[in-house]
């Protein structure tokens, strides 16, 4: 909290360079939010101007550009193992002899820090069997629902993916 | 359609006074603001069932998570370590777990 | 009914067998971390699929959007949910349960 | 189609009422927060039911607070109501 409100990282034409790249964003954020009506604008346009604001406050750090390639895959991988990580569950739910053999691995991370991290734990949390637990340094300890030796491959290519999804060598 | 709808209001009905009951009558803390937090989600649907949407947006938003996020951190300031349930369940019960200290 | 009705039925069918079987989940499997398991993966799934049941339905393609928005978010507050208790488990020195 | 969605929604309340049974339950206050997550998700998909079924549109607001809700109380459990013992209180 010591910190001034605006970093001084940035300079004041690239802070405007940002708000006119996410202005748009949110503008269609909202215009989704209010489904598609045209009377809430009143109402929209200083909220969208706030949201840019606070988007700039939180997030001041320029992205990136991302890989578009890298998107799409990563959006279809997400989205076919996240089905497979549910199905896997409630197989192991509705099982009478509850197949569950849980243990807490330990996996060194490759990805440096930053959002690539965040978004990899997240994607772990749903991905089949494995759920982030702890963040030590380097060190990411996953609980597993069956403790077997493709949890490890599994992980490294979850890190591969999200990794191509910020551009980054690993 | 009538039928389900019909199901839908009684379970609610007959729900949420239980869940208030047991709001009010457990010995401990934090097990009853859990149970606060359902409830108001729960009366929530109840505005909704009542066609009060904005009545259940508020509910939602104030009665449920605001309150109950106020109601977790005064748990959190007078210490919930005194409560009964709270107390007992932090202790591991055998030999020290996988967790490390941070 | 036509061929978009039959398979919105379908799909919000198999999200409820997915809502059953995360609370099942969360019944039966034997510490806070499975459970956590259960609840997360089974019930997103399961509301991704009534919001593609529902997606097929809306007359007006900003509401499946905004369909699709909720889910995301949903998603996002869940998985992020799922780490924080798990992590407070752990360092809180919960047990972890082990096959016998 | 209305039929259907009522039916959907009544099943997702028994489900919730059934996984309330672990909020009663605990033991930890960790299984006891799930039931924030439970209506989180559950909560969401009923909404949407039922928005769908009455034709009101405003529910699919609702269904946002909801999922938004869910996420901050568990952030208030965690960073307020459960300090454990091995922990220093840093605040």
């Amino acid at each position: 909290m010591q910190q001034p409100i605006f970093s001084d990282e940035l300079t004041w034409r690239d802070r405007l360079r940002y708000a006119l790249l996410r202005l748009p964003l949110f503008a269609l954020l909202w215009w989704i939010l209010i489904e598609g009506k045209l009377a809430g604008w009143w109402y929209g346009i200083p909220v969208i101007l706030l949201a840019v604001l606070v988007s700039l406050l939180l997030l001041p750090a320029p992205r990136q550009p991302r890989p578009l390639m890298g998107t799409v895959r990563f959006v279809g991988f997400f989205l076919w193992e996240s089905l497979r990580g549910g199905i896997d569950v409630a197989l192991r739910a509705i099982n009478p002899r509850l197949p569950l053999n849980p243990d807490l691995i330990d996996y060194s991370l490759r990805l440096p820090e930053g959002n690539a991290r965040i978004v990899l734990m997240n994607t772990i949390s749903l991905l089949p069997g494995t759920l982030s637990a702890n963040l030590r340094d380097d060190c990411l300890q996953v609980h597993t629902l069956d403790d077997n030796p493709q949890t490890m491959q599994s992980l490294e290519q979850v890190e591969t993916v999200v990794a191509q999804l910020f551009g980054i060598d690993i | 359609m009538n039928i389900s709808a019909g199901g839908f209001d009684i379970l609610l009905a007959a729900v949420l006074p239980l869940l208030a009951w047991y709001v009010l009558s457990t010995r401990d803390l934090f097990k009853a603001v859990a149970l606060f937090i359902a409830y108001g989600l729960l009366f929530s649907l109840i505005w909704v069932r009542l066609a009060a949407p904005d009545v259940a947006l508020a509910e939602a938003a104030i009665g449920a998570g605001l309150t109950g996020a106020l109601l977790l951190d005064t748990l959190g300031r007078i210490g919930s370590r005194d409560t009964s349930g709270a107390a007992s369940a932090m202790e591991p019960e055998g030999g020290p777990p996988d967790a490390r200290e941070s | 009914m036509g061929i978009i009705e039959w398979v919105t039925t379908i799909f919000l069918l198999a999200g409820a067998f997915f809502f059953f079987a995360g609370t099942l989940g969360l019944l039966r499997f034997p510490d806070v971390y499975n459970r956590l398991h259960a609840l997360t993966k089974a019930d997103n799934v399961g509301l991704g699929l009534i919001t593609i049941g529902l997606m097929l339905q809306v007359d007006n393609w900003v509401l499946a959007l905004k369909l699709l928005l909720i889910w995301f978010l949903v998603l996002l507050t869940s998985a992020t949910a799922a780490h924080l208790i798990a992590n407070a488990a752990l360092r809180g020195g919960l047990p972890l349960w082990r096959r016998p | 189609m209305d039929g259907l969605y009522l039916g959907v929604a009544l099943f997702l309340l028994l489900n919730i009422l059934l996984g309330m049974v672990r909020v009663l339950r605990g033991p930890s206050p960790a299984d006891r927060m799930l039931a924030a997550q439970l209506f989180g998700t559950t909560g969401v998909a009923i909404l949407l039911l039922l928005a769908e079924a009455l034709a009101a549109p405003a529910l699919r607001d609702v269904a946002l607070v909801f999922a938004l809700l869910g996420g901050l109380t568990v952030v208030a459990f965690v960073r307020r109501a459960w300090s454990p013992p091995t922990q220093v209180n840093k605040e």
